[in-house]
């Protein structure tokens, strides 16, 4: 089967410093991926690639087996700092894809409720960003994305800003939509259960600088999975204990590298 | 188009306008202040304006640019432009002469006061570079100068002049305002503010301007052997909010320099050419037609009443 | 309370301004014949709307200003994004852009008497070539300040040019260009009032030349009086246009009692 | 390679609107008593320095420009500073820099003179007079525009006011400030030249005022040409220090070779 | 024993939003004291309030007995947001705590670059904030709070953005830091285990709006204590099973009211 989306021999340094090197990796349609690793070893880096938002300084991604020039037009971006419109109310935030599309204001708006409602904010819908806590915006971020119906979903640290119950319920609603109609997923996480709950594989960057992939783990979990219930089974400790090993050898080195 | 309508050489523009000549005539006349009499011309050559009041030197200097302009009323027959010099160097500074190394303050350079002041230095044997000469404007600018002691003398028209002299602050060296001042300085009459515009417009407009001639010289007419008290009467109350006698006394001192007939005489011209010709280097160039610088064929087409 | 404070002591700062001025004015400490005295500036502002005969000035001023406000404002802005949004072009006419800011309006008024006669529109076009600066320089720069997070994500959600204009570059830029307004106000006045002051048949820059030609300071002073009084009033018109379009601000921490 | 591009292109638009120029003036479809031609005010421009009679008026703008930027842009940071973070101040000052802005400075040649002669000095307050306000409103707005929770950091980190201008203040308001600059130059050089042009014994406005008295059309642009290539030299100026204070910004994304 | 820091009956509305009301919170000197809460319940609003950045509608804070005015002077608070500066290196952002305080710049350098190295950036002093990853700002952040050695340390979410192994080695910097010198630290986490593992106590708030704690657990852990290795006791799995099943009905109740 062809790949949906393909790193190819990706380097990218700024000035001096190359963050990654040499990343190969390549996303069957329809997968969800997950890339774990040291702060700083250029997880960002590589979704910027992917959204084309970054040239890589050498190598090239291939979407759909061509080579990515400019935006990534199927790519959402859910980014690791807040990037929703700070003019717009929330729900205008996450009706703007729609608009963008040439849905009219009020149907997108009220498509809008409706998602936000799912990321459980149907009572901030006229809050301004600022007005909304880390963990609102971030939703708000998250309803924004899914809601143009992306083909591939490029995700850094979506839930790092939310409670632990809050972060399974998305999670799972995550899933269910994936489920759904089979987006391609990147998922940059910290949390390396989340990562084996909800990917099909798991990607482990070592630590920069030159990072690039050490470890490329197949998760065989059935599917539909829920979140809070697969960590307690075997299977998914045993992989854990397994990733964690050489994820925990890499960010030591790291630091001693620092 | 007017440079300046509120200057004391343009006054028989606002007198004929307040009598109603223009109207009578069958005129609509609009008044464009343009505040300079420079701008005033360019406004004409860019066909802004009709007709122009302004001084008779620019129909000279555009016909060495060889543009025809025609002055077809002379309105002042002296150019009523003074020099005078601070009251406290007045003891130093008796004749024109002593002016050397001062510093002489004129409207702008390149005007009228600049060529009026080269000439007058020139004739008393100096050079023009003799003395170091700024642009203070007319007006408040004008008296500010004087008044902070920015400059010794100055060479500027009214009412500036006649303030200066009210406060104290200059002694007249040389006044062209009156027959006597002018005679003495520049030999006689000295074609100042006329009506001038285009040749090309005087040809296709020949009844507007006569009509603007017998309003002109209709009003030049009113104006002789009036009082200062008499003109004011019939002048807008803004022309002397500022100070009422002061502007009695501007018009007293002023009113011998407008012409009598609007007449242009044989010889008057002459003497601007000759001033004009020392200074500026494309009238001296030039062979300058005089007899194509003014016509009175307008005004000795008007009625006699 | 707090606004009644502020009123006073704007009220009280003016009174005794005018004390100072009256008072130096009357015993000679400053000469009268510059400065003028307050009271008869009073009186002659009065006379002026009592008589009514500034109206028409008034109201040829008003055209110009506005004219040359809204025009020199929207052709600065419409630049100003479109340098900002084609490097490619600006680079190019960056330095003329520069260059043609360094001429002097004032010298130019014989040309833009030939080129739109004596009427309102030479005076448009001087207060045009003021306000076109400001505003230009102001929407090009706020234009590159434009969070770059901010526009890649919309970019991403599907944003074309048109969206990004409307949605993203005007919204970023829109305090760059209020701050602009507030300074154009001003220029747009100095080009109707210059301009009426170097050739015209009214306008209050006519009244002003003409007090001044017959040394009548207190003729100039009431002009520029009432100039003030009307672009204070222009000027509390935008700032409650800002107030409007910029209610997502978070200004200061907005709860609590402090 | 690009900038040579670029300069290709200034060099041939320059080129083109001259040539353009030249041949509307010599045919006549232009009227050269208003434009002159640009073959001869470049030989006047050659004459000028060749004799080299321009450069004491030269020398005189430039004294006047310069202090009337510095002083100008000065006053106006340091006031714009000062409202900016004393809001009662600022409240009731308002009103009053905004009719002060109002305020026509060609009107007021006279009591500059009385103020300051017929020197420098004069030139030097009407530039001020037009720098100032440019530089007051962007420098007000900029710090009004500090990111909130920047200015909250570093005043709990232990920001005496002293620091917070120095270190946050300033650099965050940078941007804004340097805008001003580019809108100030030709506000400078047009208070230093319109003050010569009113009253003076020297300077590139002395210049062309004395060229337009004589109907020399060819003198007043050479005069233009003059101070435009002195402006395009100062704003060069000002780039590089622009660039060298604001080496923080992220521009465009570094990496990569896109 | 006076506590060091207490809420008293605190409320705190935006508008009509009442985020949080009737807080009543004292902090023993010295006390580690950890906040959870679901998403947007208002834990960075108390965090504020402590800080003195926002007066609480009713009610007051009391530090050392004393009502706090204004801001507060003994609190080093380390932002959930990024709140460096973003036109500061590492290094200086870093060191600039210690300029406020007098420092000479050389050896506040000098000191800060040791504190940048113990968060493992050594090899990023001379970076930029845009130029570093998420995680590397928010360790900046952390070094910039701590080396001015606060009495109170207000920390919101200061790992989340950090990858286990990272956060663990930080999680026992802090320990050792907190030992040295007991501050008192109010710590706000989505992380249950990371809560416990670190604190004295652990407060629940309820949802929001009108949020409150509602829940207040000693943690009678003995210390000094190993993060990694405390989570493996049993007395550890009993709190936090304890604490959970509070929490996890408290979410509930959170998405069921939104
Ligand atoms: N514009 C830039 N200039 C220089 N270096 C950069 C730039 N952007 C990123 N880097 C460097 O690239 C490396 C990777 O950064 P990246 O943001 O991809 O890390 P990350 O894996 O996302 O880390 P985190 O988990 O902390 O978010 C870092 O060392 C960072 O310093
Ligand atoms: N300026 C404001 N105007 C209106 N509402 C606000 C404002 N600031 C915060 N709120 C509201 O107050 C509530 C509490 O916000 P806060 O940021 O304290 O939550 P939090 O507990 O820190 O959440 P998170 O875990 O997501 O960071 C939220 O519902 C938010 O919408
Ligand atoms: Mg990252
Ligand atoms: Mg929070």
């Amino acid at each position: 089967m062809a790949s949906f989306l393909e790193f190819r021999q990706v380097t990218v340094a700024f000035g001096d410093y190359v963050a990654v090197e040499g990343v190969s990796l390549a996303l069957a349609p329809g997968a969800f991926v997950s890339l774990v690793g040291p702060t700083g070893c250029g997880k960002s880096t590589l979704l910027n690639v992917a959204a084309g938002l970054l040239a890589p300084s050498r190598g090239e991604v291939l979407l759909e087996g061509r080579p990515l020039k400019g935006l990534n037009p199927v790519a959402g971006y859910l980014f690791q700092q807040d990037a929703i419109l700070p003019w717009k109310t929330a729900l205008d935030n996450v009706a703007l894809p729609l608009v963008f599309r040439g849905v009219p204001w009020g149907e997108a708006r009220e498509r809008a409720r409706v998602w936000l409602e799912k990321v459980g904010l149907g009572r901030f819908l006229r809050h301004y960003p600022h007005q909304l806590s880390g963990g609102m915006r971030k939703r708000v971020g998250l309803a924004q994305v899914l809601i143009a119906g992306p083909k591939l979903l490029l995700m850094d640290e979506p839930f790092s800003a939310l409670d632990i119950q809050t972060r399974q319920l998305m999670e799972n609603e995550l899933l269910r939509l994936w489920q759904e109609d089979r987006k391609t997923v990147l998922f940059v996480t910290h949390d390396l259960e989340e990562a084996i709950a909800l990917s099909d594989r798991v990607v482990v960057m070592s630590a920069g600088p030159r990072s690039r992939p050490i470890g490329d783990f197949p998760i065989p979990l059935p599917r539909p999975r829920d979140v809070a219930e697969i960590r307690l089974t075997p299977e998914f400790l045993r992989l854990h204990r397994e990733i964690w090993e050489l994820l925990r050898g890499e960010v030591l080195r790291a630091h001693a590298g620092a | 188009g007017v440079g300046g309508k509120t200057a004391v050489v343009y006054l028989p523009l606002t007198v004929v306008e307040r009598l109603g000549y223009f109207k009578e005539e069958g005129l609509d006349v609009v008044i464009q202040d343009l505040q300079a009499g420079s701008r005033a011309l360019q406004a004409l050559v860019g066909g802004s304006v009709e007709v122009v009041m302004g001084y008779y030197d620019h129909t000279i200097q555009m016909q060495a640019q060889g543009r025809d302009i025609v002055a077809f009323v002379e309105v002042g027959r002296y150019p009523a432009i003074v020099l005078g010099v601070r009251s406290d160097l007045a003891d130093q500074v008796r004749t024109i002469a002593d002016l050397k190394g001062k510093r002489v303050g004129i409207t702008a350079p390149g005007s009228s006061t600049h060529f009026f002041l080269n000439y007058l230095l020139v004739k008393a044997g100096l050079k023009p570079t003799d003395v170091s000469v700024i642009g203070v404007s007319v007006g408040a600018q004008a008296v500010a100068a004087v008044q902070n002691k920015q400059v010794d003398a100055i060479s500027n028209v009214e009412p500036a002049i006649t303030l200066l002299e009210e406060r104290g602050l200059i002694k007249v060296l040389a006044d062209t305002r009156t027959t006597k001042g002018t005679r003495e300085v520049l030999g006689g009459e000295y074609p100042a503010a006329v009506l001038y515009t285009t040749r090309a417009w005087l040809e296709k407009n020949p009844d507007t301007a006569q009509k603007l001639a017998n309003a002109m010289v209709r009003g030049l007419r009113w104006m002789q052997g009036k009082r200062p008290e008499e003109i004011a009467a019939i002048l807008p109350e803004e022309y002397f909010l500022g100070d009422k006698d002061l502007y009695l006394k501007v018009l007293k001192n002023s009113l011998e320099s407008f012409s009598p007939t609007g007449r242009f005489s044989d010889t008057a011209p002459l003497r601007p050419l000759t001033v004009l010709s020392a200074f500026d280097e494309r009238v001296k160039r030039a062979r300058i037609d005089l007899k194509r610088t003014y016509t009175n064929q307008f005004v000795d087409r008007v009625p006699i009443r | 309370m707090r606004g009644l404070r502020v009123r006073l002591w704007q009220a009280g700062l003016l009174l005794g301004f005018l004390l100072l001025w009256e008072w130096a004015s009357r015993t000679g400490r400053i000469d009268p014949f510059f400065f003028s005295l307050p009271s008869a500036i009073a009186q002659r502002v009065w006379r002026w709307f009592a008589t009514g005969e500034v109206y028409p000035h008034l109201y040829i001023t008003t055209v110009e200003m506005l004219l040359a406000f809204a025009l020199g404002t929207l052709l600065g802005v419409v630049f100003g994004l479109w340098l900002a949004l084609a490097p490619a072009v600006a680079a190019v006419l960056d330095p003329y852009v520069k260059a043609l800011n360094a001429i002097p309006r004032v010298v130019l008024a014989p040309i833009f008497t030939l080129w739109f006669g004596l009427g309102v529109l030479s005076k448009v076009a001087l207060g045009v070539t003021l306000v076109f600066f400001v505003a230009f320089f102001n929407t090009y720069q706020g234009v590159k300040e434009v969070s770059p997070l901010v526009l890649q994500n919309a970019r991403l959600l599907g944003a074309k040019p048109s969206h990004l204009l409307r949605h993203v570059y005007l919204p970023a830029a829109a305090s760059w260009i209020f701050s602009s307004l507030r300074t154009s106000i001003g220029f747009a006045v100095i080009g109707a009032v210059v301009g009426e002051y170097l050739g015209s048949a009214a306008g209050l820059g006519y009244l002003i030349a003409q007090a001044e030609g017959v040394f009548d300071t207190t003729g100039v002073f009431a002009g520029m009086v009432v100039l003030m009084a009307f672009v204070l009033a222009l000027d509390a018109l935008v700032g409650t246009v800002e107030r409007r379009l910029l209610v997502w601000r978070s200004k200061e921490r907005e709860g609590g009692s402090a």
